[in-house]
């Protein structure tokens, strides 16, 4: 299905909040409440039959909150959804998609290291990529890159004026 | 449970070996044996660390650790303009350089809406199909290593000798190429390119009927290979599994063919698929790559044109619109995708990398249960991976 | 003279005996070990050591053995660590004693030498046995405990593992190495190693009893753990197999124990399958340069398999003995029966 | 009947796969076959290279080394804004250049001071090369500058400069290739048929006065951040440069931080003293110190 059939569709059902298409890709929005709902939509319907897992992660939106981002291919109708929900920034916290696909397993461990979002269910939040001892949450945006902290430029210097 | 278990705390340290305990009368009870492959473990290539829970032999449970070469791929893009991050993005996966930046190219090709030159569409074609041929010919090798024949991994770096040069030649790099630039190429290619190419390619296909005889001919290569690991099409699909491991369970998903990004829809080639989905389909599908690959670099020697290989009018500052997108493409080991949300500036606002190893490796566990522990070598060396890219 | 009446004083041959054996012992695995270097790595498009005493590296393993004097010699803390400094030796030694028994020539006869022998006569040997084939096999079995020690004592999970792997190779592989040569020896019709190469005067045994070499060799190469039966040592999955903590001069002693082993079990297949000293086509040449010559032949066939061959499984590595091996062997022994009786 | 060869192979290798798929002689067969390939490349001679006898064939386009042509720095610091390792450090000066004709105003130049590149940092992408306006940063395929310590890994201007020499030509662009830009505009002065080879990128400094324009026509890309442009006009030659002893120490920078808004890090001199009593050496305990205070200042607020 081409992204805008499947917008409509999806629309019909009522699980989305709202989408969007930008350069032929489809993005759609649940709420929090409704995720796990609509990704079973999106993984079981006949229409749609999301059977390949891409990656779940997600964006820092700053005052926004978090958007975590999960994208799905259909092999068989070989089509594409961003799956998106919105987060608040003070309680970042999701269902977890691990039943539906396999492949959501580290990639929720991999966000709740990152970020700090929590995944209900999930029961094995353990630090897949960082080391245990770690402490914060490097991709949130508020986490400084301490490589370009310690270091001063050395693009900052100007030539001296002579005195 | 055993899958239950934490890598962080190990039972058993250093010496305790087996603990038998004598049950009862003429009765006796072992113990589950904790074994820790890696993190410096020659068949790991690099350094992933697999916890095998064994019973004798066999193999109880699997849990990979990894992050051990983690170095913030996403983090550090986002404090670098583009073309920096197209020399980030060769090093995570050292294999398929060519691939890395190809795609993080694309991606900001497509929120700029940006017309590539033909010539350099078909010169990134040719680069990326030699890249493959590079990266795969290096599996070749190490999972005939791993199982203990030697002599095919340095047949293998005989021919990777030979690739490395001639790319060597056209991008000044034998590893990491950094040849994209955003719009098209670094530089055009030197004079005599296409001939060595095409000399190389007919080499190469000669000498793969070497591996064909050691490797696949060879009555204990199949022995150790045949229904080893077998991993159906659904359950690689959910993981998220791509490239040769996924082909090889059956499912011809490959978006050269499937979604064609440069201008894959105007050259020949399948999408060898295997029957079985075990170790020596995955390592049969690798072989059938090489040779697919080496009949889209001879196509595009016929058919690249002349031109500019950079847009005469390119902005001087790479700043993307805002928006997001995600391209993907069919590198070396499956599928890359960089998932990028702009904000206008000149650095990326976030970078998201989908790599394939990550998941080629996260299904692990599903295929080590239950298999003996030289048969994890079978499946650690089918499962193609770079410890680089599973970390990034 | 007084030359030949050194050869009546037993002290005298014993110690000349002892010392010719020792430098072929320390020499000839040197040489095995070099052909290895060189065979494998021409055989990989690559050219092997070419820089250790200038022409083509020649001093490469000299130059080894001097690292691992050098080394220290580490012992694990958990390790046993009497069993542990113990194990190398008890892995060398069988091999060293094999040599003594083994014919590289024929008997010295009408000679004052051969005169003052005593009952057994005397050649290129150092010790004619009559029970020799029984010594010899009984003999290579021993370094197996070594193993087991090596395994045990390093106190580390991937020796325990690969020396596991060695005894049970070991048990699967001992009996039709055995039943392999007690064809021979029943074709032979004597148990002495001499004697059985003096038997093939006329035809070497390898022509009737082909099936028992192919099983003599197979079994002899899962002995030494060899590739393509190299699953005690899988060095891509359990790092070493026994060897893993060994370092130093005892790490040397085991690969040294490696290659007196090729050595010593491709000359008791050249003594009972390959005609010994015998020589064919070209007349003129020693008996001693013949076995020699076989010796070095089926060296460099056992580094040839290594070079092409992957490793198999440790249980289609039983499989094969106790499904392939020893029905064949037992078959043999049944024909070679038959055929005495009948001829 | 006459066969090309490759079919002649494509035929062995179609009665191979048939005798491969029976059971029991296809084993055989295929153990065979792989004795015989090991046997056949024992024969043939090996592919190596004897390394530090035999010098490797490097092509001109080789990443090996980057070399500095300083006559032609202009100081504009786009090489170390752009390197995505901050690895080149440069220190420069002003000086004021008598005017040329009497009477006229006296100019300003950069005068170069330090040039460095740490190659323990670099990465070997090569962009400083490409946005040097000026021609001054070439690469070299030469290899061989291994230390046994990481700090002698940074190479001064001197060495930098030496390495000019092992600067070979650009190669001659393959068939259907476009000339780049600078031998573009120059076959267009000199009135030249497009297609002349392209070696006038030679690194010479009289060469550059040629290119260095066309180039400087449509720099790169501007410095961060309203960093000020390149000078393009004063593209010095060597007669006139002064040589870099003379010039005067350059004095402690008050510079003025543009990336971030905070004043550039200390050192943590507790951090410090610790970390170099404990035997770290100076670069590490600097660098640790500089993130001790930071994380202290930013735990104040």
């Amino acid at each position: 299905m081409t992204p805008e059939e499947l917008a409509k569709h999806l629309n019909e059902t009522g699980l989305f909040e709202r989408d969007e298409v930008a350069h032929g890709e489809l993005s759609m929005w649940a709420s929090r409440d409704g995720w796990v709902a609509g990704a079973e939509h999106l993984k079981e319907c006949g229409r749609c039959r999301f059977d390949f897992f891409t990656f779940i992660s997600a964006v820092d939106l700053e005052d926004e909150g978090f958007e975590v981002v999960c994208h799905l291919y259909s092999v068989r109708r070989q089509h594409h959804i961003n799956y998106k929900t919105l987060l608040p920034r003070t309680e970042p916290r999701l269902r977890t998609l691990k039943g539906l696909w396999l492949g959501a397993d580290w990639g929720e461990r991999e966000t709740h290291e990152l970020f700090g979002i929590d995944f209900d269910g999930h029961g094995d939040l353990r630090k897949l990529l960082l080391p245990d001892e770690f402490e914060g949450f490097p991709l949130r945006k508020d986490f400084l890159l301490m490589s370009r902290e310690i270091k001063e430029w050395p693009g900052l210097k100007e030539p001296e004026e002579v005195k | 449970m055993p899958s239950e278990r934490s890598a962080g705390v190990l039972p058993g340290g250093p010496g305790e070996g087996v603990q038998v305990v004598i049950a009862g009368e003429g009765e006796l009870a072992t113990q589950e044996m904790t074994l820790s492959i890696g993190p410096q473990h020659p068949s790991t290539h690099g350094v992933l660390r697999v916890v095998l829970g064994l019973d004798g032999e066999r193999i109880a449970s699997a849990i990979p650790v990894i992050g051990y070469m983690h170095r913030a791929f996403d983090k550090l893009a986002e404090a670098r303009d583009y073309r920096q991050i197209i020399a980030l993005s060769n090093r995570h996966d050292w294999l398929s350089a060519f691939g890395n930046e190809l795609g993080i190219t694309l991606a900001v090709e497509r929120l700029m809406e940006l017309e590539v030159p033909e010539r350099a569409q078909w010169i990134r074609m040719l680069v990326a199909e030699w890249n493959r041929v590079l990266n795969h010919l290096m599996f070749l090798g190490s999972f005939g290593l791993e199982l203990g024949a030697m002599t095919p991994m340095f047949y293998a770096f005989r021919e990777r000798e030979d690739i490395q040069h001639l790319l060597e030649a056209a991008t000044g790099g034998r590893m990491h190429f950094t040849y994209n630039r955003v719009g098209g190429l670094k530089e055009d290619l030197p004079r005599g390119f296409l001939k060595e190419s095409s000399d190389l390619v007919r080499k190469i296909r000669h000498r793969l009927l070497d591996y064909e005889g050691l490797l696949l001919g060879n009555e204990i290569f199949k022995k150790r290979t045949v229904s080893i690991g077998v991993l159906p099409g659904e359950i690689a699909k959910s993981y998220g599994v791509t490239g040769p491991i996924l082909q090889a369970s059956g499912v011809a998903e490959d978006s050269r063919k499937t979604e064609p990004y440069l201008h894959y829809d105007q050259v020949e080639f399948e999408v060898p698929t295997g029957a079985h989905g075990d170790s020596f389909d995955r390592f049969l599908v690798l072989y059938r790559r090489i040779e697919e690959s080496l009949k889209i670099i001879e196509q595009v020697h016929d058919k690249l044109p002349a031109g500019p290989i950079i847009p005469a009018k390119m902005p001087k500052n790479i700043k993307p619109p805002e928006g997001w997108t995600y391209v993907r493409t069919e590198n070396s080991l499956g599928e890359t995708g960089y998932y990028l949300v702009s904000r206008g500036g000149k650095e990326p606002w976030r970078l998201k990398m989908r790599t394939p190893s990550f998941h080629n490796v996260s299904m692990i566990p599903y295929l080590l249960e239950g298999v003996l522990l030289p048969d994890l070598i079978a499946v650690l060396g089918s499962v193609f991976f770079v410890v680089g890219d599973v970390d990034r | 003279m007084i030359f030949y009446e050194l050869f009546d004083n037993f002290w005298a041959v014993l110690g000349l005996k002892l010392g010719v054996l020792f430098i072929f012992f320390l020499t000839a695995p040197l040489l095995i070990g070099y052909t290895e270097h060189k065979v494998l790595a021409h055989m990989q498009a690559r050219l092997g050591p070419m820089e250790a005493g200038k022409f083509h590296g020649w001093a490469q393993l000299v130059a080894d053995g001097v690292k691992f004097i050098q080394k220290e010699d580490l012992i694990p803390r958990a390790a046993d660590k009497w069993v542990f400094s113990l194990a190398p030796a008890v892995v060398i030694v069988p091999v060293v004693v094999v040599f003594l028994v083994i014919p590289f020539g024929p008997a010295l006869v009408n000679s004052d030498v051969a005169a003052s022998c005593g009952a057994g006569g005397c050649g290129w040997w150092g010790e004619n046995l009559d029970v020799g084939i029984f010594f010899v096999l009984a003999v290579t079995s021993v370094s197996v405990i070594g193993m087991l020690m090596a395994g045990w004592a390093s106190a580390n999970k991937f020796s325990l593992i690969g020396a596991i792997r060695g005894a049970a190779q070991l048990i699967a592989y001992e009996l039709p190495l055995v039943l392999a040569a007690a064809a021979v020896a029943m074709q032979a019709g004597t148990l002495s190693l001499v004697g059985i190469a003096e038997g093939q005067q006329s035809m070497w045994y390898v022509v009737p009893q082909f099936a028992g070499f192919a099983i003599f060799i197979t079994a002899s190469l899962a002995e030494l753990s060899r590739p393509p039966f190299d699953m005690p040592i899988a060095d891509s999955e359990i790092i070493f197999g026994h060897m893993t903590e060994y370092s130093g001069i005892r790490f040397g002693l085991f690969l040294l124990s490696e290659y007196a082993g090729i050595v010593s079990l491709s000359a008791v297949a050249t003594v009972l399958y390959l005609g010994g000293w015998h020589g064919f086509i070209i007349p003129g040449i020693p008996g001693p340069l013949w076995t020699l010559a076989k010796i070095g032949a089926l060296g460099f066939f056992v580094i040839w398999l290594r070079a092409t061959y992957p490793r198999l499984r440790e249980d289609q590595l039983q499989k094969l003995s106790w499904k392939y091996l020893i029905p064949i062997a037992l078959l043999n022994i049944l024909l070679t029966g038959i055929f005495k009786v009948v001829f | 009947m006459a066969m090309t060869k490759e079919e002649r192979q494509a035929k062995i290798r179609e009665v191979e796969h048939k005798i491969l798929a029976k059971k029991g002689i296809g084993a055989a067969y295929g153990l065979a076959k792989g004795l015989s390939i090991t046997l056949r490349t024992m024969l043939r001679p090996a592919v190596t290279q004897q390394y530090p006898h035999v010098k490797p064939d490097l092509p001109p386009r080789t990443r090996g080394i980057i070399a500095l042509q300083e006559e032609n720095c202009t100081v504009c610091m786009l090489c170390a804004r752009e390197c995505p390792d901050w690895c080149i450090y440069i220190d420069s000066h002003k000086d004021v250049m008598p005017p040329k004709t009497p009477g006229a105003r006296a100019r300003t130049r950069n005068v170069l001071d330090r040039f460095a590149i740490d190659y323990a940092l670099c990465m070997y992408c090569g962009i400083c090369v490409e946005v040097c306006p000026f021609d001054a940063l070439f690469w070299s395929p030469h290899f061989e500058y291994s230390t046994t310590d990481i700090d002698e890994l940074t190479h001064e201007m001197d060495t930098l400069g030496k390495w000019m020499d092992l600067v070979p030509l650009p190669p001659p662009l393959e068939e259907g290739a476009e000339d780049p830009k600078e031998i573009a505009a120059e076959d267009k002065a000199y009135d030249l048929p497009a297609a002349a080879p392209a070696a006038a990128a030679a690194p010479t400094p009289a060469d550059t006065a040629a290119p260095a324009p066309a180039a400087a026509a449509a720099p790169a890309e501007a410095p961060a951040q309203g960093a000020p442009a390149p000078v393009p006009a004063e593209a010095p030659t060597s007669a006139e440069a002064p040589p870099s002893a003379e010039a005067p120490p350059p004095a402690e920078a008050p510079a003025k931080p543009e990336r971030h808004e905070e004043e550039p890090p200390q050192i943590d001199q507790e951090t410090y003293d610790r970390h170099i009593a404990a035997g770290k050496s100076d670069r590490e305990a600097r660098a640790l110190a500089k993130k001790a205070w930071i994380l202290k200042r930013r735990q104040q607020g």
